[in-house]
């Protein structure tokens, strides 16, 4: 219990996930949602780095650091579609958002 | 000697087209002279046949070509002309040849009149093809030819209702027969392998009895349609329909005796199975009392001609059951002149009565119609049996016959049967020639016909008187090919006490007859009087009611299960599987594609939801790797 | 001893953070509170000896990328509570814990980790950055080029998505209106 | 010219059609015709050319499509195939030549000419790849014909048309491909040739499986009970060139890939089947005549008749001795040109008064007589009188399967009672009787172009009835062969009892009683 | 201290590199060119981007070349991996893109041509999608996913009209989510087997026997459910019928071809081994997702009346439908899938390019949405050729033979025979039957309908110039031919395939 192993790091990091997708599942708010996505990503960053830690291999930062870039890079897009959204409603939430169903 | 067979054949054919060709066209009388001609040349080749085929003994076979040939099957277009189809032939030939002479004279204002000439000589030809056959395939084309004429014969007058009701009846029920004979002819070919009459008889003695007996029956059965046989007897009442001239030829002298010449036609078949034989002759006797009830009391002149057919035909059934086919075939003859001769009768007197045939609205027409009543009652009077005209040497011989086999009951039923033949012939001859005039009340004025119809019936007069004498001779030929059983009575007593006593009988009965019916006190029935109410008069009238069982129970049952087939079964249950299927699967699309909210975050929850099943299936899997086997056991049911 | 502590401590205040972005109404509190995460997650870094990694989240997250929300916030003003009508809170909670336990379930088996040999090691005596270095650019060079191209893509599309351009829509103008458009323009240019 | 005849009777006329569509809308039927009168010219030549000898394939051709895949385009003609491709040829030549339709017939006749191409393809492919691309090719023209030139519920009609025989035939299609694996297996090779596939003997499981698989796809096509639901809407909504080719040519696919495939391939399965099979059909020929009989439109009356009467076919063929066969091949020619009289004659009588209820008839006899007889003669020749074609098939057939059955050849001959009840029935409906209905007084009578198209079929219904021999020694002759190989091929002891040895069939025959 | 490490040029091996690093120099020279000289004409945006996509096809043949003699290849420290799969889907990659960029030269303008940048972007997503096939590391896979996807997107967007958005929204959060999924998929990998090089993680398993079936299991699972996001296989399909609906024809035709062919490859490379060594339970989660997805995305396209709407569907049934070939898993199903993908391309390209071409811009009234099937009502009397050729295609997604997908579908279908899964291949064929309805739905109205208010055939072509005309000519004569080419393309993919042993 005291020596933490890599199980930990691992639960943790899964706890951490599905709070991510009770967030993308619960938000309405398309923000709020891409807050949730991105929590979902740095959960994950957080095994790797201790899978790498554990094994002594580089890889897993390796992964990490691809990782955060590219919750970057999707952050950027995803700010650019909502701006775009944002001025032509005026709002961000999804549920005035299915004009195509069926 | 083929040519001269060809043109007996082939004549009434080109008569038949010939008038086809003026089908749609008003009358010419051309029609009526060429196919009557026509018949005469085919006349002519048959009696220089039956010369041929008399003095030299021997047969005329050709084979025109090969009709169908399929793996073993070979069936070609053969005739033969023996001792027995060229009997056939003159009978036909001769009758119809008269008949249409007469008919010319008979349908002289009717419109169809070509049509009709094209049908009748389309018939002879079927007819001749089903008697010049050898082998059963060809008998089988004449067989359906002559049923279709009939057809279109019986229902030549298509707008009377009854008529194409009853053409239709005849044909169906023929059909009904045909479909017996067919079984029976398959059964011959993989048995004998062939369909050949020579070959397939050659062939039967070789088989087990149980089989012949399946074959006997099956061919049986086809000739119980043609020739009207009980059950299959309503239509030949109801065949009446049609013009005189038809009843005379088709439903009188010739299409109806196919079914005798059927049998007589395969008597080393039936001979190696003599109980098949005589089911047949008791039928045949059962259908002749049974028609004769029924002739006693009809009110249609022609109808009762009809019933005393059907009787004459269990006459010859009779016989040929007992063996004694020649006499059969001899009656079959015989019969036919005088029938066609009374029938021909009867159409002189409808003409005159405008097509009346009630003879109770008659009576007395014999001061008009000298020619036709001297006519018909030579024929009734050949009918009943008398001596010396024809009836009386075929049909004392077929009671002989009975006698002599020990076949008493068989005797009894067709002693009595003469008796109420007798009868019924003379109570319509007097009916109509005789006692009160009852027609000129009822505003007809009736005239005699033509003379050259007279005259063209004349030869059947003749032959009606002579054709007995021929007896002697005929046996000497027709013996050459049937069994020649010599039917004599040892003792000569018995001999001439039977003959006088059968002949006594008639008379009485005939008496009888003209004392009934030329009495003042005959009026027109009006169902008032003790005998209509009577419960025989009624079974009798109502033909003992079979038409009506055949009605009720066997057409519109038919027709009722029909529809449900068609609106409930095939519409509501088959058709209806077929639909719901495709709509379950659209329904299906219909009721989940709101399934597709469009919302977002629905579409996520479907995500996260997806990767929770595949999960829990992934613990699931985990906790049923234990179980492997079983798993894989199923899934090789599915074909992983 | 000491890094039971802090996992623990860490992992407590990262959840309860995480937890807070995606439970309040209040955009604020959601946007401090994930960074606030973000920041605690770094933490672990370190103590899993990945400074770089550590580094690289505190200046990629807390700085660029809240800087960019903050920035989008202020142009939404989500400053005011952002009321969303729930969805069946249970079936969400349902399904998200359903999963957590799931995986837990499975991953909380030990893993094998015998066998495993490591294809890049840890040099010792080499500072953590120098290997990530090293590794990046020879072994991860491709990849490394790529999310370049990623981030340059990503530039693009932010650009033209935010544009004015975007701003009227030639796809809904019939071709009439945009030659008008065009020559209202070519006008412009001329004065 | 003649070694690749076939590939030309084929392509001829789609080549045709194309050119068709530069052809001016008023002078497209003069087109059509002359282009099926070539067509039909050389299936005639075809046939003068066929030595009826030779009991096997004749004109081969090959040229491979796919060698990795052994799908090879490879036509072939025998005794079997040959006159269908006749008789689809001349169907085409009279029906475009008595087309009554005016509306867009450009269109009309181009689909025909390709409807043409799929016909004499599926008669001809000897590769099962090549026969299912002309056999599923052949639903989009008729899909077209039903569907644009219908009757009020046309749409729904062609479409249940299409996907009931689509759906059929893919599952056939599963089965080709299970046949060609398992040939692969066997060989080591891929074939999709019948030849090839011919020389497979299979264990009996997979026969009766594979059996299934084709029987689907055949069954729905011809169709047999209870999957015709289909016929009755596509016959009552199709126009009349329709309702003739589909009656005359498409429903004899089904009844043709029978013979041609699932007898050969799987002579133990079809012993097997022989007796489900031979009832249904007799649940085909005495039901829906029983059906025909309740109908009150004369279209129907005829598509009912149709299916009845290939029940007749499908019995003959499962007789599984050379005459059966033989009667039902030759019943597929007479019942195509029957029915397709029939049809045609519907046409006539609707195109005078746009409707085919038989109450609105009555008592025609008088007034069109010339219509009346031809009408009678079809009749008689559907009833199967003696010396019409249609006879000489049911016999035949019927013959054959007596050899099987008896009590069944017995019912099954109720054929020839209820066909004359129900059509009887009809024609004294519509032609006896007086004229009761004001319009049908004085309505004309056939005209040329209906007699150029009628008179023909009157010709072939007699000349062939009476005389049928140079269709049926070619046919016999291939049928012969195909008998023998599935003696021959036949593993179990009942098949090779049922299945008679060509040289001693008499001998078997006498030991089947 | 470190020590330098020095590389060899040759050991590099950078040739493995130049077929993805062409289109990228493309797109940047198009940004040079639009940042020296503004608002230039699209057209020479397309013929710069065909240009290149040529020079590509070009450098891909090369490898080709290498491929067939010295076998599959590694290159830059191992990273690229270039194999007959990776060959055989560049190819359609680049071959579809080709079909597919002319369509930008429409008649009327639309909002996304103005832009050079469109144009950028595409090849840079191009270059995406070649780095995922090209290789088996997983993170260089995940970098050039999002790289495609994130470009994607923007192109969606960028039609510019309230339904893009919303489609590219959509599009954008769900795949988020699934990048979520596939970072933790990898994860699970990398924890398994400290590698996440597919090969390697292979190995590693196979030699430890698939001790933690557990790890192996969720790992699997959460890659299935990334990559079932791009493929929109049931139930990660929800976004495909929204985001076609959205996008324009053009995208969306591209999308049903282009993203999928790289995931496939993906898929194949990640599950094959799984799947051989005996991990039962993938076996039947793909069987179920398999089957599901090809009813159920019929059921529902069935129901449609959107004809863009409708092929959505029916393309997802198409995905599931070639899912199949990875759950057999033998070199027949491997080919099987490049061979139906080759011929789904020509003609599904040709269907959405027809519905572009008669893309109108403002509906009329008796018009639902863009494409409303009663749009096409009669269209065979207004316009008689572009019928035909619709009604061509449609035949051809139905698979009736001989048009192109038929050959598709049969090889398919006899790869799941041969390979036993006989219920599967009756399964795949009755969904055809069902398929056929709604594809059926559309020759109807086209052909035995009358037109709605009788306006002349222009609309159905109103869109339309010579580049596209010939487009869908290609397309069409491609449907139709389909027979002739499919011997030398199915030897030629039996064979890539073959040696690079799958």
């Amino acid at each position: 219990m005291m020596e933490i192993g890599l199980n930990h790091y691992l639960i943790l990091s899964t706890i951490l996930f599905s709070i991510g997708l009770i967030g993308v599942m619960r938000r309405k708010n398309l923000l709020m949602l891409f807050f949730a996505t991105e929590i979902l990503l740095n959960s994950v960053n957080i095994s790797f780095a201790a899978i790498s830690h554990y094994y002594g291999d580089l890889t897993g930062q390796m992964f990490a650091f691809f990782v955060i870039a590219i919750a970057a890079s999707e952050v950027a897009v995803g700010l650019g579609l909502l701006i775009v959204w944002h001025k032509r409603h005026n709002e961000i939430d999804l549920d005035l958002m299915s004009t195509m169903k069926g | 000697m083929e040519l001269l067979l060809y043109t007996a054949l082939f004549a009434p054919l080109v008569g038949s087209l010939f008038a086809a060709l003026f089908g749609a066209s008003p009358k010419t009388l051309l029609t009526g002279v060429v196919t009557s001609l026509l018949l005469g040349v085919s006349l002519v080749a048959s009696t220089i046949l039956l010369v041929f085929v008399i003095s030299s003994g021997q047969f005329v076979h050709v084979e025109m070509m090969t009709w169908i040939t399929a793996g073993d099957l070979y069936i070609p277009f053969g005739f033969i002309v023996d001792q027995i189809s060229v009997t056939m032939m003159m009978v036909v030939t001769l009758v119809s040849t008269v008949v249409h002479v007469y008919a010319i004279g008979y349908m002289d204002h009717d419109k169809g009149f070509n049509r009709f000439f094209s049908w009748l000589s389309a018939f002879v030809f079927s007819m001749m093809v089903l008697v010049m056959s050898d082998n059963f395939a060809g008998l089988f084309i004449g067989w359906e030819g002559v049923g279709l004429c009939s057809w279109g014969l019986i229902g030549f007058w298509y707008k009377k209702e009854s008529a194409t009701w009853a053409a239709n009846e005849a044909f169906i029920m023929n059909r009904i027969a045909d479909l017996g004979m067919l079984i029976g002819i398959f059964l011959i070919y993989w048995n004998t392998g062939t369909l050949q009459y020579h070959e397939a008889f050659a062939a039967m003695p070789a088989l087990e009895t149980a089989t012949l007996v399946w074959i006997g029956i099956f061919l049986f059965v086809g000739a119980m349609g043609k020739s009207a046989q009980f059950p299959l007897h309503t239509w030949l009442a109801d065949a009446m329909e049609g013009p005189t001239p038809v009843s005379a030829l088709i439903h009188a002298a010739t299409m109806v005796t196919a079914g005798v010449y059927l049998v007589v036609r395969s008597h080393e078949l039936y001979a190696l199975i003599p109980n098949v034989g005589l089911f047949i002759a008791s039928l045949g006797t059962f259908v002749a009392i049974f028609a004769a009830t029924m002739a006693l009391v009809n009110r249609d002149i022609k109808r009762v001609i009809a019933y005393s057919t059907l009787s004459q035909l269990g006459y010859m059934f009779a016989a040929a059951g007992l063996g004694a086919y020649w006499v059969a075939l001899f009656h079959l003859m015989a019969h036919a002149f005088f029938k066609a001769l009374l029938f021909l009768g009867a159409g002189n007197v409808m003409h005159a009565m405008s097509d009346e045939l009630d003879p109770f609205k008659m009576g007395a027409l014999g001061k008009t119609m000298k020619g036709t009543m001297i006519l018909m009652t030579l024929a009734s009077v050949a009918l009943a049996g008398i001596f010396p005209l024809a009836g009386f040497f075929s049909k004392d011989l077929i009671l002989e016959v009975a006698f002599i086999d020990g076949h008493y009951i068989i005797y009894t039923v067709l002693l009595l049967t003469a008796g109420l033949t007798a009868f019924y012939s003379f109570r319509i001859i007097a009916l109509i020639f005789h006692g009160e005039d009852r027609h000129t009340s009822l505003g007809f004025h009736p005239h005699e016909a033509y003379k050259f119809m007279l005259i063209a019936v004349t030869p059947l007069a003749i032959l009606a008187v002579i054709a007995g004498a021929l007896q002697g001779s005929y046996y000497e030929y027709v013996t050459l090919l049937l069994p020649s059983t010599e039917y004599h009575i040892h003792s000569s007593l018995v001999y001439w006490t039977m003959t006088i006593g059968t002949q006594l009988f008639v008379i009485a009965s005939i008496i009888f007859a003209y004392k009934k019916y030329m009495s003042k006190s005959v009026k027109v029935p009006d169902g008032t009087s003790a005998m209509e109410k009577s419960f025989f008069y009624k079974l009798l009238i109502n033909q003992y009611y079979i038409p009506y069982f055949y009605e009720e129970y066997l057409v519109k049952p038919y027709r009722e299960l029909s529809t449900v087939f068609w609106k409930q079964v095939d519409q509501k249950i088959v058709d209806a599987t077929v639909d719901s299927i495709a709509n379950v699967i659209y329904h299906t699309g219909e009721n989940t594609r709101n399934m597709q909210s469009g919302n977002l975050s629905t579409m996520l929850k479907w995500m996260v939801a997806g990767l929770v099943a595949l999960l829990s299936l992934a613990v699931v899997f985990g906790l049923a790797t234990r179980h492997s086997d079983e798993i894989m056991l199923i899934l090789s049911g599915l074909g992983v | 001893m000491f890094e039971a502590i802090a996992f623990y401590l860490f992992a407590f205040l990262t959840i309860v953070m995480f937890y807070i972005t995606v439970t309040t109404s209040q955009a604020l509190y959601a946007l401090s509170a994930l960074a606030a995460g973000m920041i605690f997650i770094s933490a672990f870094f370190f103590i899993l000896g990945a400074d770089f990694l550590g580094a690289v989240q505190i200046v990629v997250y807390s700085g660029a990328v809240m800087a960019l929300y903050a920035f989008g916030m202020m142009f939404f003003d989500t400053t005011r509570d952002v009321k969303e009508k729930k969805g069946n809170k249970y079936l969400i909670t349902g399904l998200a814990t359903l999963a957590a336990i799931l995986v837990v379930v499975i991953v909380s088996a030990p893993l094998i980790g015998e066998n495993i040999s490591a294809y890049y090691p840890m040099t010792e005596g080499a500072g953590n950055t120098q290997e990530i270095g090293m590794v990046l650019f020879t072994k991860y060079l491709v990849p490394f080029e790529l999310a370049a191209v990623m981030l340059l893509v990503a530039m693009i599309s932010g650009i033209v998505l935010a544009g004015k351009k975007m701003d009227l829509s030639l796809t809904l103008m019939s071709d009439r209106e945009i030659i008008e458009m065009r020559e209202e323009k070519n006008k412009k240019v001329l004065l | 010219m003649l070694d690749n005849i076939l590939s030309i009777l084929v392509f001829f006329p789609a080549v045709a059609a194309i050119l068709g569509f530069a052809v001016a809308k008023d002078s497209i039927r003069a087109y059509g015709v002359a282009v099926a009168f070539i067509e039909f010219a050389l299936s005639l030549l075809l046939w003068f050319s066929f030595d009826s000898s030779v009991s096997g394939m004749q004109f081969m051709e090959m040229v491979p499509l796919v060698p990795s895949f052994g799908i090879n385009y490879i036509l072939g003609v025998d005794g079997i195939s040959l006159f269908i491709v006749i008789l689809a040829s001349f169907f085409t030549m009279i029906g475009i030549a008595s087309l009554g339709e005016t509306k867009n017939v450009k269109n009309m006749i181009i689909s025909l000419l390709f409807l043409q191409m799929t016909m004499a393809g599926v008669f001809v492919a000897l590769d099962a790849i090549v026969f299912y691309v002309f056999w599923e090719l052949s639903l989009v023209p008729m899909l077209y014909i039903i569907g644009a030139w219908g009757g009020p519920l046309r749409i729904y009609a062609s479409v249940k048309f299409f996907l009931y025989t689509f759906t059929g035939s893919l599952v056939m299609l599963v089965g080709m491909l299970f046949m060609a694996y398992f040939y692969y297996q066997a060989t080591g090779t891929w074939s999709f040739a019948f030849l090839e596939w011919y020389r497979l003997i299979l264990p009996e499981t997979f026969q009766l499986w594979l059996f299934g698989a084709f029987f689907i796809g055949f069954a729905i096509k011809v169709p047999m009970f209870p999957f015709h639901t289909w016929l009755p809407y596509a016959h009552g909504q199709a126009p009349t060139i329709g309702s003739v080719i589909l009656a005359a040519i498409l429903l004899k696919m089904g009844t043709y890939a029978f013979i041609r495939l699932s007898l050969p391939m799987f002579p133990d399965a079809s012993v097997f089947f022989m007796f489900p099979i031979a009832i249904i059909a007799i649940i085909m020929i005495i039901y829906t005549a029983m059906v025909a009989y309740a109908q009150e439109d004369i279209k129907q009356v005829v598509a009912y008749s149709s299916i009845s009467h290939m029940g007749v076919i499908i019995l003959g063929t499962f007789a599984l001795n050379v005459e059966g066969i033989t009667g039902s091949i030759f019943l597929m020619i007479a019942h195509g040109v029957v029915s397709g009289a029939l049809f045609l004659l519907v046409g006539v009588i609707y195109d005078r008064r746009h409707t085919k209820m038989m109450a609105e008839f009555g008592g025609l006899a008088s007034v069109m007589p010339r219509y009346a007889t031809i009408f009678g003669i079809m009749l008689m020749a559907s009833v199967g009188l003696p010396l019409t074609i249609n006879f000489v098939g049911e016999f035949l057939s019927l013959l054959g399967f007596y050899q099987q059955s008896h009590i069944l050849t017995l019912l099954a001959g109720i054929a020839i009672i209820v066909g004359a009840i129900y059509m009887l029935a009809a024609y004294k409906k519509m032609f006896f009787g007086e004229v009761t209905k004001e319009e049908n007084r004085n309505l004309p009578d056939v005209n040329k172009r209906e007699l150029v198209a009628l008179v023909p079929l009157v010709l072939i219904t007699v000349w062939l009835g009476v005389y049928p021999k140079p269709l049926l020694e070619p046919i016999s002759n291939s049928v012969e062969s195909i008998v023998q190989l599935m003696h021959d091929k036949s593993i179990s002891e009942e098949a090779k009892k049922r299945i008679p040895n060509i040289n001693n069939e008499i001998t078997i025959a006498k030991e089947a009683n | 201290m470190l020590e330098p490490v020095n590389v060899s040029l040759e050991s590099l091996n950078l040739m493995t590199l130049a077929p993805m690093l062409i289109p990228i120099i493309g797109a940047l020279l198009i940004l040079i060119i639009d940042m020296v000289k503004s608002d230039l004409d699209k057209t020479l945006y397309v013929m710069i981007s065909i240009i290149f996509l040529l020079i590509d096809l070009g450098a891909i043949a090369q490898t080709a070349g290498i491929f067939s003699e010295s076998g599959t290849m590694m290159g830059v420290f191992d990273v690229m991996l270039i194999d007959g799969l990776a060959i055989l889907a560049q190819l359609i990659i680049v071959g579809a893109s080709l079909l597919f960029i002319p369509l930008a030269l429409t008649h009327s303008r639309f909002h996304e041509f103005s832009y050079s940048e469109f144009f950028a972007l595409f090849l840079f997503m191009l270059g995406g999608f070649q780095f995922m096939v090209a290789t088996d590391n997983l993170i260089l896979i995940f970098v050039g996913l999002e790289t495609s996807s994130l470009a994607l997107y923007t192109l969606i967007a960028m039609h510019n009209r309230d339904k893009a958005f919303e489609a590219a929204v959509k599009y954008f959060t769900m795949g988020a989510l699934a990048a979520g999924f596939f970072s933790f998929g990898a994860m699970v990998f990398y924890a398994l087997t400290g590698s996440i090089e597919i090969n390697q993680i292979a190995t590693v398993l196979t030699e430890n026997g698939f001790a933690d079936m557990g790890f192996v299991l969720i790992g699997t699972t959460f890659l299935l459910g990334a990559i079932g996001f791009k493929l929109s296989l049931v139930p990660f399909h929800t976004w495909a019928p929204d985001v076609y609906e959205g996008s324009s024809a053009a995208t969306a035709g591209f999308m049903s071809i282009v993203p999928k062919i790289a995931l496939f490859v993906v898929a194949m490379r990640l599950f094959e081994f799984l799947i051989h060594s005996g991990v039962v339970w993938l076996e039947i989660i793909l069987y179920i997702i398999v089957v599901v997805t090809m009813t159920a995305a019929n059921i529902w396209a069935l129901v449609q009346n959107d004809v863009k709407r409708m092929l959505a569907y029916s393309s997802i049934s198409h995905a599931g439908f070639v899912m199949a070939a990875i759950l057999i898993g033998t070199t027949q199903s491997n080919s099987a899938l490049f061979l139906y993908w080759i011929l789904f391309s020509f003609t599904n390209l040709g269907a959405f390019s027809m519905l572009w071409i008669s893309r109108q811009k403002h509906l009329p009234l008796h018009q639902s949405s863009d494409h409303s099937y009663n749009k096409f009502a009669g269209m065979v009397q207004t316009a008689p050729v572009a019928a035909t050729i619709m009604g061509l295609f449609m035949l051809s997604l139905a698979g009736l033979p001989p048009f192109a997908l038929f050959w598709g579908k049969l090889y398919m279908i006899s790869s799941a025979v041969s390979g036993g899964y006989t219920v599967l291949a009756l399964i795949m064929a009755l969904n055809s039957a069902i398929a056929g309805y709604y594809y059926l739905k559309l020759i109807v109205f086209m052909f035995m309908r009358e037109p709605i208010i009788n306006k002349d055939g222009h609309v159905f072509v109103s869109n339309a110039t010579n580049p596209l005309k010939t487009i869908i000519g290609f397309a069409a004569v491609g449907t139709i031919f389909a027979i002739v080419a499919i011997n030398p393309i199915l030897e030629f993919v039996t064979a890539l395939v073959f040696k690079s042993g799958y």
